[in-house]
């Protein structure tokens, strides 16, 4: 896409964008997390922020998960928008309780007498050899458990808007970022996730996904890195002929299963991408929805292109074994079509 | 510094106030659960965790504090919330699971939020520390008074999430204060089985903190502690921690046998229930008469009739309001 | 069923049989949590294993779900077999770590030189109003994060075997029992799940599912106490001359996909039954797993009878709104005959 | 108690092998990552935490272990492998994501495991410590000798799981040593701005266990407390907390810019750098001849040498491997 007046982004430095625009107007923004300040945050998404808004409002905190989230609550219900770090999904084992058990549910135990308008960042993602403690996606885990919203952008443009929805949001937002599309240097980026960001601040409606690429014979679900995955298939299949259609899920709570439904009522045909483990999760899901709501539609069984119900590993000819990429969905398709 | 005559009252008030309201309580869970024990059933199903002998902390405690302060409480709060001013009616419309109650049934009796008087639970051991920590951070920022205050049992100061807590208060020189509950026991696990050490309260010495140890559940006791600690809060000296020597006088939930308690323990802890005690120190000390405390009984207890009434009298929730609230 | 020398037992006393034969035979056996020494167990499921073994090993735990669990990861690598209790499967938030990145994953990263022989037993369940943080399955949660195998009873003969079973397997068992099924006097108990159990001891094979009921219109699939309303709702459907077939899981790991799939090859409908969350979760799996497999034995789109996404309230009238029992599923039943 | 002679060559040459070690890991990494340094790419991709600096700690305290005993590192665990006696080549290959890796490649250089010297990792802060509490509570109840070590950095003390660890060794007495490598820095974040008090030995009154702060990243302290630590749970005395003063010397990970250090700090650490150091003092004090220590440096060389032979020349997995192992 060519825009006039182009300002491309990273998604690293759309998401600290966001945050410094809503700070200037909102005094109860603050961020809290590890490496936030000085660093300016492992994956560059608070890049700048300490310099501007010194160290009482981007504050660096003790490597006690559980403390500064459920720190984040407390705030969150006496005023405060915090927007908290956990530097990688990975880490949530020891400090969940105060993300589902309090973030998630103190608005409905509270019978909405309370809000917990709090921003839950989190780094998911795999492909560098970073090894099983270090390379997660996990949107399965978040998305099952009811009380939080849950985004995951796959660009820059989709990253601003997220984050300053959910920044207003007077609910908790869990706001995945994938480190292969956040833009570091060190990182291998996916250019796809480097687009168009206008200066000013706006919102993206958290809950709507968004047809990314229009076609009417397969339609490819997928979030975050994957959808980049998905458009390569998409133009490889089209190289045969075959015209995909490609949904972003953008959000994965709430579900925009119109818009999925939608598709594939269009194109007959589903294949799920997604870097979380296969079973009991994100594909899973999609496929229920599509197929629990109507069957008639679909002209072939859906299928899943997703991370193998194993830990990680390390080596990269076995990580990149596991991982989906766009050959694995056009093989997906071509199955499909010879079943 | 010692509690103004008024406050005395004021405590003792709570205090009754408290055990009537769970006497109240206790009576009517057993409705619907005989001959069989069924917790499922009754007009007040589920768990219920009595605080009977553990009024002095509450009071002791609350009376320093404001309903601008900030109080997290555990899965056995109801001498605290009403300490801390919680809405009595409902409060017991919550426990009742009624559609007039704090979050209209969605909560209940672990799960009392009442935002006007910054009062709030959570039946997860410890993790009130780290919302009431994050309260008194929202303060600090705000600057705005206010204090933290979280309560948790012996039990909890094992757990991670209060040293994380704590750590945190401490690094950052929080108006916070900690206050433990000891009363011996973690369900079946008494403190000597579970905890390195006799007093908690030296583990503030982990935080370069004061700590403060409160002997034989001393209402007048805790009211200094918690009185030079909240001040210290207030003045920004950052927190504290406060353990309380305390008794469990009833089971840890309604319809445990105590079949762990050594023989005798229970009786003896009867006999230094803290109402009784209190009572007799305020009328031999003159803070009260004879006539005075009957006044303050006989109102409690129309109090806590008043507002069981209420709760009994509300409507169900609508049962597919289930559904809502989930989002604010 | 009437058996001969019926030996009717509850899933708690079969749990609790199962650990003493096996502590009897294998010194390398103990049990490590809150309240399972003078207590029995809140569930009744180490009753009476203080008196003969002792509290070194019927050892009751501080509230450090973290360290205890993690600690057995370490004594299982070192050569003990662990059985540890977290009370109820809600607490995990503050200990998964030790759970998943630890006991699940440490056979992988080592590449199998060491082993991590541990059973993590943990209740489930609501319907007797103990609140949101006190009331739920998590089925979805643990089934979906790789290197743990996950086993749900739903009655004494199964609870037994596979308590065996779980203690002699080298990998990491986690044993989900429902509160409801356990049969402890205060809590009521489904008649159901108190069924003959043999004294001696055996085992289940982990990984295999159970035709609870043959049938040939629905195939109805569940776990844990989903499998008695299920059960229950057959017999309302056969007063209607509707023959359904219960697939009981028994193991979400292993998921013994070819039992379901063969089930619905029969009977052309399914309807999954699970009191876990809906999205994300089991009843997606299931649904997936059959339709990725094979759409063109599906009569009707497949239908969930699943929790609702949201927190789980307190009221009872609101609670039993939210739960599934039998008649959902028979109107489940209805609803796809009408489509 | 001083270390013997022998014991010292031992440590000198283990300190030095890490070094090497890490300075040959460090070379090769770049390879394949410039003129863009890129952590995916290269003969050695991720995650690379480097121990430069704080070889001292390992070789201090692992001289006292034997194999049976237990010990769990970190995400930054070369130099305790080593001293540990994990098995260099293996441990190389598992560094480079061979085949014949510790785990054939599935763990990499954060998840070492080697069950022949008893030693395992986590890359979660903190997470070390239950294994590590847990082989020794396997110890004691199969009346077997060993005890459980557990390194940690400054900054997983103030992390909750460390706290349920320390407290679950000191209730049950275990066989259990904790050594906090107190480098000033976790990631960006000082220790001062983490961590309520200055010495986290301090926090050892919390469990009613001895804690001792050792200065300077001086091995023969260490040593020596380290000494003290294990021979008292050898002696069934229960667990005790070592906090070393030790000096990061590279980065928190390669690639790491460093910004957030304050300025010279540098510059200072690597004049205070322990291997020139003991090396020093080994020769003033006659415990080896330059010949000698030549020798060892040689040696040591020699060993990493092959063992990055062996990796480099080692073959790749199978991809279709990461399929297996995930049961036992
Ligand atoms: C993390 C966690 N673990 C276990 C429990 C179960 N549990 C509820 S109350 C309790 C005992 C708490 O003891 P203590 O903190 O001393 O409080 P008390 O009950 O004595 O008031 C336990 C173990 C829980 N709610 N949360
Ligand atoms: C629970 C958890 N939180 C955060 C991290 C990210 N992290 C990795 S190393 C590190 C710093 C650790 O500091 P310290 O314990 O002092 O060890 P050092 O790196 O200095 O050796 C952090 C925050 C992690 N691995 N685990
Ligand atoms: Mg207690
Ligand atoms: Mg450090």
């Amino acid at each position: 896409m060519n825009v006039p007046n182009e300002r491309k982004l990273t998604i690293a430095r759309a998401m600290a964008e966001a945050v410094q625009q809503e700070m200037q107007i909102d005094p109860s923004v603050f961020v809290m997390g590890e490496d936030i300040g000085a660093l300016g945050g492992v994956y560059g998404n608070t890049r700048g922020l300490l310099e501007e808004f010194g160290s009482e409002r981007i504050r660096d905190t003790p490597i006690s998960e559980t403390a500064f989230i459920g720190a984040a609550v407390g705030a969150a219900q006496d005023g405060m928008r915090p927007v908290v770090e956990l530097m990688f999904v990975d880490f949530f084992g020891v400090c969940f309780d105060a993300i589902y058990n309090l973030m998630a549910k103190n608005i409905y135990f509270s019978g909405g007498n309370v809000k917990v308008p709090m921003v839950l960042m989190t780094s998911t993602g795999g492909g560098y050899s970073d090894g099983g403690q270090h390379s997660q996606c996990l949107y399965g885990t978040f998305a099952h458990l009811p009380g939080m919203k849950v985004v995951c952008p796959s660009n820059a443009y989709d990253a601003k808007g997220l984050m300053t929805a959910a920044m207003r949001d007077d609910s908790p937002v869990v706001y995945m970022y994938h480190k292969s599309l956040q833009g570091m240097g060190w990182l291998a980026t996916e250019p796809g996730a480097t687009v168009h960001t206008p200066e000013e601040s706006y919102t993206l409606e958290i809950g709507k996904a968004k047809v990314a690429r229009e076609g009417s014979d397969v339609t490819i679900v997928s979030v975050g890195l994957g959808v980049h995955h998905a458009l390569k298939a998409a133009e490889q299949l089209e190289a045969d002929g075959v015209n995909a259609e490609v949904i972003d899920l953008v959000s994965l709570v709430p579900l925009d299963r119109d818009t999925i439904r939608a598709s594939v009522a269009k194109t007959g045909r589903l294949i799920v991408v997604d870097e979380d483990y296969m079973s009991y999760g994100v594909s899973g899901e999609v496929i229920a929805s599509v197929t629990e709501h109507d069957i008639s539609v679909l002209k072939a069984a859906p299928k899943r292109v997703a991370y193998p119900d194993v830990p990680i590993p390390y080596a990269r000819v076995m990580e990149q074994f596991c991982l989906p990429n766009p050959d694995k969905i056009v093989a997906a398709f071509k199955d499909m079509k010879a079943a | 510094m010692a509690p103004t005559r008024d406050e005395q009252h004021w405590m003792y008030r709570n205090m009754v106030t408290s055990r009537k309201f769970e006497e109240t309580i206790a009576g009517i869970y057993f409705e619907g659960k005989t001959p069989v024990f069924s917790m499922a059933d009754g007009p007040i199903p589920g768990e219920m965790h009595l605080s009977d002998g553990q009024e002095p902390v509450a009071v002791g405690v609350c009376a320093h504090l404001n309903p601008e302060d900030v109080v997290t409480a555990t899965h056995r709060p109801h001498h605290q919330a009403i300490a801390k001013g919680v809405d009595l009616d409902k409060m017991a419309a919550e426990i009742f699971g009624k559609a007039t109650g704090l979050s209209g049934g969605r909560g209940g009796h672990m799960h009392l939020f009442d935002a006007d008087v910054n009062f709030a639970c959570s039946g997860i051991i410890a993790q009130g520390m780290g919302p009431a920590v994050g309260a008194a951070l929202s303060r600090k920022m705000q600057k705005k008074p206010g204090v933290g205050v979280a309560f948790v049992g012996e039990g909890a100061v094992n757990q991670g999430g209060w040293h994380e807590a704590m750590n945190l208060a401490a690094t950052w020189k929080l108006p916070f204060v900690c206050v433990i509950e000891d009363n011996d026991w973690g369900i079946s696990v008494s403190k000597g089985d579970s905890t390195a050490i006799s007093n908690n309260a030296d583990r503030a010495a982990a935080y370069g903190i004061p700590g403060v140890r409160v002997k034989d559940n001393d209402p007048y006791a805790i009211y200094e502690a918690a009185g030079e600690a909240i001040a210290r809060a207030r003045a920004g000296e950052g927190p504290s921690l406060i353990e309380v020597e305390t008794y469990r006088l009833a089971g840890h939930f309604m319809g445990d046998a105590e079949g762990y308690r050594p023989e005798g323990e229970k009786d003896a802890l009867f006999e230094k229930d803290p109402i009784p005690k209190m009572r007799a120190k305020m009328l031999a000390d003159g803070i009260a008469s004879e006539a005075e405390l009957e006044a303050i009984e006989a109102e409690s207890a129309a109090r806590v009739e008043a507002a069981i009434k209420f709760a009994r009298d509300s409507a169900d929730p609508a049962p597919e309001d289930a559904l809502t609230s989930v989002f604010a």
